[in-house]
């Protein structure tokens, strides 16, 4: 016998466990890793801000102002320029990840945690508690984002925690949407009925059963709606109504360049490129998540 | 009978996986004569749909199909290119999937697909096409036949969508109907139906047919020739009465003493088991791929496996033990 | 097999019926469905009661009752004479375990195997850690599972140890009563005979009440000592193993029979004379439900439903055994 | 049927409410209007009499009972700052986002289908890669910079585009792309995972079987179905882009409802806002109504019965 | 273009209504000038006073004042001007039922009286010196039938007047199409020349210059300083720029408005704000044109505005000084809150934290600001006045030291002052209280007055074109070159 067990055929019986599998598939994703890796030196330089930024982001020099930066003619001292008030533009864009950053995050988060929770419930009770929960999503849907944004920040004001609040109070309904199908989905698996034939109290059922198999789609929108954030929030400094100035948010940036785009484009490019390039990463990442998480194949 | 219609020798079929070569179909050989039935039996995964798929050319472009010969009806089906293929599919070779209940288009009436392949394949008009689906529908058992054609999928039972699909199959009259487990999402007492009215145009029409199921019952029934196959070969081969009345190959054998046979099992006594389970196919594979479930396994096994004959008719299979039993002698691996 | 006592049932069902809303299409107004139709059944203690039908015709359903996952629409389930509803739902946990028919949806795939087992044991604080990973590895043991298992994740088993571990989970807190909704249907012949093999020995040594559901009759009759069939939400005949099988009496038992495909080549594919399709259960034929099928069918079978007529080991519905109906026995050959 | 078709009117017109109930107490909970209308000259006397014309020292739900009667027959009050019917300007103002917005979509549904079904064809081929690189990018960009960049290039460096303004069907090429790109990508995937699925459906196989030849199983058997969930993405993301549409009418200075509406929002003119607010609502409300509706004509399976 | 005669120019805000006594923006002022006449016109470059409607005028008493009116105008829709326009528009605005919404420029009249076909009389409520200066610039005259039939809103979507030019098209807010009107009587305005006036509401500075560019416009103004300074660069365009009497200012909470305990009722903390500004710097690099640095708490040139005032000159190591002096030697957060021109509000924050006054800096909607200001006030906030355009101190410091609710002062004695020089006829006595008022304000810093604004005109080589300093496009002086 001992010999059948070195048998070639009998090798894999037993394949790798799930988390092997995934390390496997998020290695084998370019696209992933490409995002993780650019959002993690991002992450970085936001938390590292501090050290990395060569200037004050605040201090002024007002006759030192649309210094071009040094790949158009401009001097190391402000390698990136000078913005309108002469600030320099590197140190900035450096903070700015900052702002972007906390966000996206944070605005993910209270979404998150509005909408997991209401599709979680819809998905799971279902009924009557579908009902309103769906009659909820379709009035969220129903409210133009945009709109409704700009004027609650207009009237309220718009410091960095109205922006937050109001985009995460907003930007719930994707997570109720994916939740409750998700939830629906599981909920319907003969694992829960056999959970709930065992005796599993609802709260466990959901805690243990529903959540660890459906907090990859999770994942996936939180990623999403982070990216969502950052840029509705660049929109609404765009327009004027996002966060207050002097805090260096990208979207503010790109509206304060923008004044001067036909002169100097490189100040509208360079916080244009680099939100586009937080954003494509967060994207990007999103993306490879659900490539990578997506639902095991059988056997 | 003897006009064979079909033969395969040496069919593989190999799929890139992630890691390596699924090596899913190993050389397997038969032939179909017209008219007659075989019936190719296997556990799930054994690659029988692939063998059915590899026949059609609907093998998507990833999977590695080659054989030593495949001709049908003197087309040599390995050099054919895709006109080829795509003339013979539907009009002299048509196919019954598993899944009636997927296998219809949800957006189109049914008129609409049972008229398509004639429309597509013979010079005739729409009402001939209609009048002939119609027909056709009739002799499936379908009532109330020309009310239907304007039905849509979703608005049939699961045996009436497989009896619309046979129909399907039979609209050009083909010469050779290839059915893939037709009747396994079925209720039992639908799949004697289905059997039956498979069993009886076939032989109505003339037509051969290779029918794919895991059921031995249904193979005992319907089979004129019984190829058993397990991890992509064919283990034994031979006529229904030859496999089931003197299976020779231990799978087989083995298959017959899972299965509770009311009248000859005994109520509540145990059933023979087949331990183990069906080894992976990635990879280099030799020797005989069921020595890893195998009560009669000895080393040998681990080398090319011989093809034997019993003695009579076309009956063979693919085992080191000349009778499928370990001799006395031979010491368990 | 006589060691059955009927005196005293385990698990009862008073006039059960189960009543789903449905939608129709975008537009359409939610239909009543019924799919337990007023079913009353008792099950003894050490009992295997056999329940057969159709796909749709509410298996499933009435074993999610008896579990306890779905509330009767109407009647009263009972097990040892209590009420379920008035049951503690974890005190119901411990006396009636299921096995589900899906051994790949049934295992939660993000835990592993030992977190699956014992979280019956957690759920009602039985033991400590340690014992609780003892009392898993002699479970398993029992099922016939390595301990090696214990860290491994569903997904990388095949289906019949899962299958495995869906009754290691469900035996861990030593239940009274096993409902199989059709545990074997999903795996192959070879793996089926293991696992009903397993559940034979398991119900001997805990001495076990078993509902086990099937559509094949040959499993039926070689594991129950009683079988029931239903249609169309109601149980038209419930009778011993032996005599159902042996004496049917119900013509929708004798069609079920007859469409048993056995493994004896040269037999053909029996007629089994039913008409049409299974019926939509949204709608369902007026007085009889199997009447449009029936080839045996009168005309009061079109009006009135029939009711259940007690037979020396059950009873069966059907106007054929009314009294005033032709000759009460058919016997099949 | 007509039933139904009534029930879901009466919860798409509850939604409707809703939204209403909503944005009027957002809106006009944080404080009265009457500093806005009378704008920066106003004395304080000029703003006390306002509020007493406007009925702002009212309490909010008679207020709004008030604006809510009204607005059923039709009424949305008057702009605090056009002194027009806001009705007619809305009206007005409707017609270029409507312009704008079936032209967005059109744009992102005529390229976002054919290259979704030419990367479902060949997975991971070339095009796959480039259609799948498209709409990651494309989701990332901010509309407000593609905007500005198109302008940069098309209309200041090339002087192919006139950069802003309504006046000829050339003046909506670059706003339409710029709101269009922005649903592209959804479509695309939605398209692309549709072709996928349905191409590996066993339909397609039986099409195949049939001796069908590659382009009718595409586009007969599969892009028939596939396109059934796009049909009601298109309808919600033409919901969204009509409000969504305030940006690139600023950057392009079209003067639709969505510029309307950001100009409103900067000039505190309440009613507009509100109004706005609901017609945008009650738009997505109806494309997803008929949405409903063309799916359920375009899948049998959707239809009664 | 030049080709066809149109002159394309933008506005960059939305106007509201064309009716000018319907609308309070700089776009209402301009086309208030090209469609309408007043019945006296100020000769923008020797502020003389010239018949325009009314060919002569004189007071008959304190509060009368009598017009010949000039015979043979008509309306552009053909409706003859007489004294039955000039009553009805007089009466109609008056009434303050009939919601003007510029008040100040009309309430000072009573009434209009017809004495004949060509004679009217105007009755003031009070003495008004500055009746000849409104006259000549906001009230303009209606065709009495169109107006009584058509009212506020229709003249806003099909204005007639008497003047230079005639509207052919108004999409509300968006778009305005102007046409030389031939028959445009003899006018101190000038004769207009240029055909059309076709002029495009394009919120973005950005896309008015691409239009510029590719010569889809001709015009445009307010052009912010940086792009103007780039644009004067190139060969195509003229860059003119023309001082506005519009100053920006800080208000500081020295009533303590926003709590007794606020740093800023401290005279040393005020001071420390005002030395912490360089309003050079800003002037030089953010207004530029012929912006200048301000320190009294009005426009230079407005009557009464006294220059000899404290200034405090820029000197940060001096305002630390004095923020220690006041027990902040660690400085202190601050709310600070600007409506308009953030550029300029931000740069002012950040010379404020630079000496160690923290801003907490709020960027808000004029009317939140304005509730905010009303109700609790705000400790610091920048603020700009345009003053109406009125060449007298009372239309700027009169409006904001005399306790209203945007006074953060309140002082009694400033009040009263202001309060003499405001009611007095005697130019000296007004002069003198006017000089009193804006020390005090200037020694104890109620303001910190920055900047006076400018306004750029950019136009292509095509136009020829010089504006005023009254920040007033005039079409009718536009000239093809
Ligand atoms: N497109 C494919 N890519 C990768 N592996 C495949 C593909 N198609 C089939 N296989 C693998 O090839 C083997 C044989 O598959 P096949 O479908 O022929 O089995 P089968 O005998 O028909 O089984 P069943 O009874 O379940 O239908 C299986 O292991 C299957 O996983
Ligand atoms: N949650 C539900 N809502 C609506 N209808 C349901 C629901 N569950 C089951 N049904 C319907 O009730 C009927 C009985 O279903 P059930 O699952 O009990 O059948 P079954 O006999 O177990 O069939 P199968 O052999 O296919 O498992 C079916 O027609 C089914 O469509
Ligand atoms: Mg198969
Ligand atoms: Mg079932
Ligand atoms: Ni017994």
């Amino acid at each position: 016998m001992a010999d059948m067990a070195t048998d070639p055929l009998l090798a894999d019986i037993t394949g790798p466990t799930p988390g092997q599998m995934l390390r496997k598939r998020i290695f084998g994703h370019q696209g992933l890793l490409i995002g993780a890796v650019v959002l993690g030196v991002l992450v970085l330089v936001a938390i590292f801000a501090p050290w990395l930024a060569p200037h004050d982001p605040y201090a002024q020099s007002l006759m030192a102002r649309m210094q071009p930066p040094v790949f158009l003619g401009g001097s190391w001292e402000h390698p990136l320029g000078t913005d309108h008030l002469g600030r320099d533009y590197l140190s900035r864009l450096i903070y700015g990840a900052r702002v972007s950053l906390l966000i996206g995050t944070v605005a993910a988060l209270i979404s998150g945690v509005i909408g997991t929770a209401m599709g979680v419930a819809a998905g799971y009770f279902g009924g009557r508690v579908d009902a309103v929960v769906t009659f909820l999503i379709n009035v969220r849907l129903a409210m133009p984002v945009v709109l409704v944004a700009l004027a609650v920040v207009a009237i309220m004001g718009g410091s960095l925690q109205v922006v937050i609040v109001v985009l995460g109070l907003l930007l719930w309904d994707r997570f109720a949407v994916v939740m409750r199908s998700s939830t629906l989905q599981v909920r319907g698996r003969e694992y829960v009925a056999a959970a709930r034939a065992v005796g599993c109290s609802t709260p466990r059922i959901l805690m243990s059963e529903i959540m660890p198999n459906i907090v990859n789609n999770l994942i996936v929108v939180v990623t999403l709606e982070m990216a969502h954030a950052i840029l509705l929030e660049a929109a609404l400094s765009f327009l004027g109504l996002g966060v207050q100035p002097p805090t260096p948010s990208w979207g503010l940036m790109v509206s304060e360049g923008k004044n001067m785009m036909l002169f100097e484009p490189w100040m509208v490019m360079i916080p244009g490129v680099v939100l586009f390039v937080l954003v494509l990463a967060i994207n990007l990442m999103g993306d490879g998540l659900r490539d990578v998480t997506a639902p095991e194949n059988r056997s | 009978m003897g006009d064979t219609l079909l033969t395969v020798r040496g069919l593989t079929i190999n799929i890139p996986v992630g890691g390596g070569t699924l090596h899913a179909v190993r050389g397997i050989d038969f032939d179909v004569d017209r008219g007659e039935t075989l019936c190719i039996v296997g556990e799930s995964g054994s690659g029988k749909s692939l063998t059915s798929l590899a026949l059609m050319g609907l093998l998507g472009g990833r999977i590695d199909r080659r054989a030593t010969e495949m001709q049908f009806d003197g087309i040599d089906l390995t050099r054919a290119n895709a006109r080829t293929m795509r003339a013979l599919r539907g009009d002299r070779m048509s196919m019954i999937f598993q899944e009636p209940m997927t296998s219809l288009n949800p957006a189109y009436t049914i008129g609409d697909q049972l008229t398509e392949a004639l429309l597509l394949h013979r010079d005739v008009g729409r009402e001939a096409a209609r009048a002939r689906a119609v027909e056709l529908l009739e002799k499936v058992g379908i009532t109330a036949a020309a009310s239907r054609l304007g039905q849509y999928p979703h608005q049939l039972s699961g045996g009436l969508r497989q009896r619309v699909m046979i129909a399907m199959a039979l609209m050009c009259e083909p010469e050779l109907i290839i059915a893939d487990e037709p009747t396994t999402a079925l209720d039992v007492t639908i799949q004697a139906q289905i059997l039956r009215l498979l069993v009886d145009l076939g032989r109505e029409m003339n037509m051969a047919m290779i029918l794919i199921t895991h059921d031995l019952g249904v193979v005992a029934r319907v089979a004129d020739k019984v190829a058993v196959m397990y991890a992509g070969e064919l283990v034994e081969t031979g006529s229904a009465s030859e496999v089931f009345n003197a299976p020779m190959h231990p799978y087989t054998r083995g298959l017959l003493r899972c299965i509770p046979q009311p009248g000859k099992t005994e109520r509540g006594a145990r059933l023979g088991t087949i331990p183990g389970i069906v080894p992976s196919l990635v990879g280099g594979v030799t020797g005989c791929p069921f020595r890893t479930r195998c009560d009669q396994v000895v080393d040998a096994c681990r080398q090319a496996i011989p093809r034997r004959n019993p003695g009579s008719g076309n009956h063979e299979f693919r085992c080191v033990h000349e009778t499928g039993h370990r001799m006395a002698e031979e010491s368990p691996a | 097999m006589s060691d059955v006592n009927k005196d005293a049932p385990v698990l009862e069902l008073r006039g059960v019926t189960k009543t789903y809303s449905v939608k129709q299409g975008l537009f359409g107004a939610p239909k009543p469905l019924t799919a337990v139709n007023d079913v009353t059944l008792t099950l003894g203690r050490g009992e295997v009661l056999g329940l057969v039908g159709e796909s749709g015709c509410g298996k499933s359903t009435l074993a999610k009752i008896l579990l306890g996952l779905e509330a009767p629409t109407q009647g009263e389930v009972l097990v040892d004479g209590e009420r379920i509803d008035a049951t503690d739902r974890r005190r119901l946990a411990r006396r009636i375990q299921p096995i589900f028919q899906d051994p790949y949806s049934s295992l939660n795939p993000r835990k592993s195997i030992e977190d699956i087992v014992s979280l019956p044991l957690l759920v009602h604080n039985v033991g400590d850690a340690a014992s609780r990973t003892k009392a898993v590895r002699e479970i398993l043991d029992i099922v016939g599972l390595p301990a090696r298992v214990m860290q491994t994740y569903p997904s990388q088993m095949s289906g019949g140890q899962r299958q495995r571990v869906a009754i290691a989970r469900a035996l861990i807190m030593k239940p009274e009563i096993v409902i199989c909704d059709e545990p074997t249907s999903a795996l192959d012949v070879s793996v089926q005979s293991q696992i009903l093999n397993l559940l034979g020995d398991l119900r001997s040594e805990f001495g076990l009440t078993y509902l086990f559901i099937s559509h094949d009759l040959a499993v039926i009759e070689h594991l129950a000592t009683r079988v029931a069939v239903m249609y169309l939400g109601r149980i038209v005949e419930e009778a011993d193993v032996a005599g159902l099988f042996d004496q049917s009496r119900h013509p929708y038992t004798q069609a079920l029979l007859k469409s048993v495909l056995t493994p004896d080549p040269g037999m053909g594919v029996p007629d089994t004379e039913l008409g049409m399709e299974y019926p939509n259960p949204i709608a369902p034929p007026p007085g009889c439900h199997f009447h449009p099928r029936c080839p045996a069918a009168m005309d009061r079978c079109k009006i009135i439903a029939p009711l259940p007529i007690p037979t020396p080991d059950g009873h069966v519905e059907c106007h054929l055994f009314d009294g005033d109906g032709p000759e009460p026995v058919r016997s099949i050959s | 049927m007509l039933q139904f078709i009534l029930k879901r009117l009466g919860l798409a017109l509850l939604v409707a409410l809703t939204v209403s109930i909503i944005s009027f107490s957002l809106l006009f909970l944080s404080g009265d209007p009457a500093s806005a209308i009378g704008g920066e000259t106003a004395t304080d006397q000029d703003i006390e009499a306002i509020r007493v014309l406007y009925g702002f020292d009212r309490p909010l739900v008679v207020q709004y009972w008030d604006w809510l009667s009204s607005a059923l027959t039709g009424d949305l009050g008057e702009s605090y700052y056009f002194k027009l019917p806001v009705a007619s300007l809305i009206a007005d103002r409707l017609q270029i986002t409507m312009i704008l917005g079936v032209c967005g979509i059109s744009f992102a549904l005529l390229t976002a289908v054919p290259l979704g079904v030419a990367a479902a064809i060949r997975p991971n081929s070339f095009i796959d890669r480039l259609a799948l690189f498209l709409s990651v990018a494309g989701q990332a960009m901010p509309s407000f910079w593609f905007g500005l960049i198109l302008i940069v290039v098309f209309a200041i460096q090339l002087g192919w585009l006139p950069p802003s303004g309504a006046s000829s069907p050339v003046h909506f090429i670059m706003p339409t792309i710029v709101l269009g790109y922005y649903a592209m990508p959804a479509i695309m995937r939605l398209t692309r995972a549709g072709m996928l699925d349905v191409l590996s459906s066993d339909y397609i196989r039986t099409a195949r079987a049939k001796g069908a030849s590659e382009g009718r199983v595409l586009f007969k058997h599969a892009l028939r179905n596939a396109i059934i969930p796009v049909v009601s993405l298109a309808a919600v993301q033409m919901g969204f882009m009509l409000g969504g549409s305030i940006v690139v009418e600023s950057i392009f200075a079209l003067h639709g409802a969505g510029y309307l509406a950001w100009e409103s929002i900067a000039r505190n003119d309440l009613p507009t806002v509100q109004a706005l607010i609901l017609v945008f609502s009650l738009f997505y409300i109806i494309f997803t109504f008929l949405s409903d509706v063309l799916n359920a004509w375009l899948d049998p399976r959707m239809r009664a019965g | 273009g030049k080709a066809d005669d149109t002159l394309n120019a933008a506005f960059t805000k939305e106007l509201e209504n064309v009716d000018s006594y319907f609308n309070s923006s700089r776009e209402g002022v301009v086309l208030q000038r090209a469609i309408w006449d007043g019945l006296i016109y100020r000769d923008p470059a020797t502020n003389e006073y010239k018949g325009n409607l009314a060919t002569s005028w004189e007071w008959i008493d304190d509060t009368t004042l009598e017009f010949k009116l000039r015979e043979g105008v008509t309306f552009h829709n053909g409706e003859p001007f007489n004294a039955d326009d000039v009553v009805y528009t007089v009466n109609f605005v008056a009434d303050e039922a009939n919601g003007v919404k510029t008040q100040r420029n009309v309430n000072w009249m009573k009434s209009a009286e017809k004495i004949d076909e060509y004679t009217v009389r105007i009755l003031l409520k009070e003495p008004f010196p500055a009746a000849i200066e409104f006259l000549s610039g906001p009230v303009s005259m209606y065709p009495n039938e169109y107006y009584a039939e058509a009212g506020p809103s229709g003249m806003g979507l099909k204005p007639v007047g008497t003047g230079p030019y005639k509207v052919i098209d108004v999409v509300p807010g968006a778009h305005f199409v102007l046409e030389k009107n031939e028959t445009y009587h003899d006018s101190p305005k000038g004769q207009p020349e240029i055909g059309k006036v076709d002029i495009r509401t394009i919120p973005d500075v950005n896309t008015q210059i691409a239009e510029l560019f590719s010569g889809s416009l001709d015009l445009i103004w307010q052009t912010p300083a940086d792009q103007a300074e780039k644009l004067a660069t190139m060969d195509q365009f003229t860059v003119a720029n023309e001082s506005t009497m519009r100053i920006g200012y800080l208000t500081l909470d020295a009533a303590g408005r926003t709590g007794e305990d606020n740093p800023f009722t401290k005279l040393k903390v005020r001071q420390a704000v005002a030395h912490a500004i360089d309003r050079e710097a800003l002037v030089n690099a953010l207004l530029k044109g012929k912006s200048q640095v301000i320190s009294t708490a009005c426009y230079p040139s407005q009557f009464g505005c006294d220059q000899n005032v404290t200034s405090y000159e820029y000197d940060p190591e001096k305002a630390r000084a004095l923020l220690a002096e006041a027990g902040y030697p660690d400085g202190f957060s601050t709310d600070y809150y600007a409506y308009r021109d953030r550029d300029y509000a931000e740069a002012i924050s950040s010379f404020l934290n630079a000496v160690g006054i923290e801003t907490n800096f709020n960027m808000l909607q004029y009317s939140a600001l304005r509730e905010l200001r009303m109700k609790e006030g705000s400790p610091v906030s920048f603020q700009t006045w345009g003053s109406y355009s009125i060449n007298d101190t009372s239309a700027i410091t009169s409006q904001f030291f005399k306790f209203g609710s945007l006074d953060d002062s309140r002082d009694q004695e400033v009040k009263d002052w202001l309060d003499i020089a405001d009611s007095s006829t005697d130019p000296e006595v007004r002069k003198e209280h006017y000089s009193k008022a804006l020390k005090k304000i200037a020694d104890q810093v109620y303001w910190v007055p920055m900047f006076s604004y400018n306004t750029n005109y950019v136009f292509t080589k095509d136009v020829d074109y010089t504006p005023t300093p009254d920040e007033v496009l005039r079409f009718t002086t536009m000239r093809w070159n």
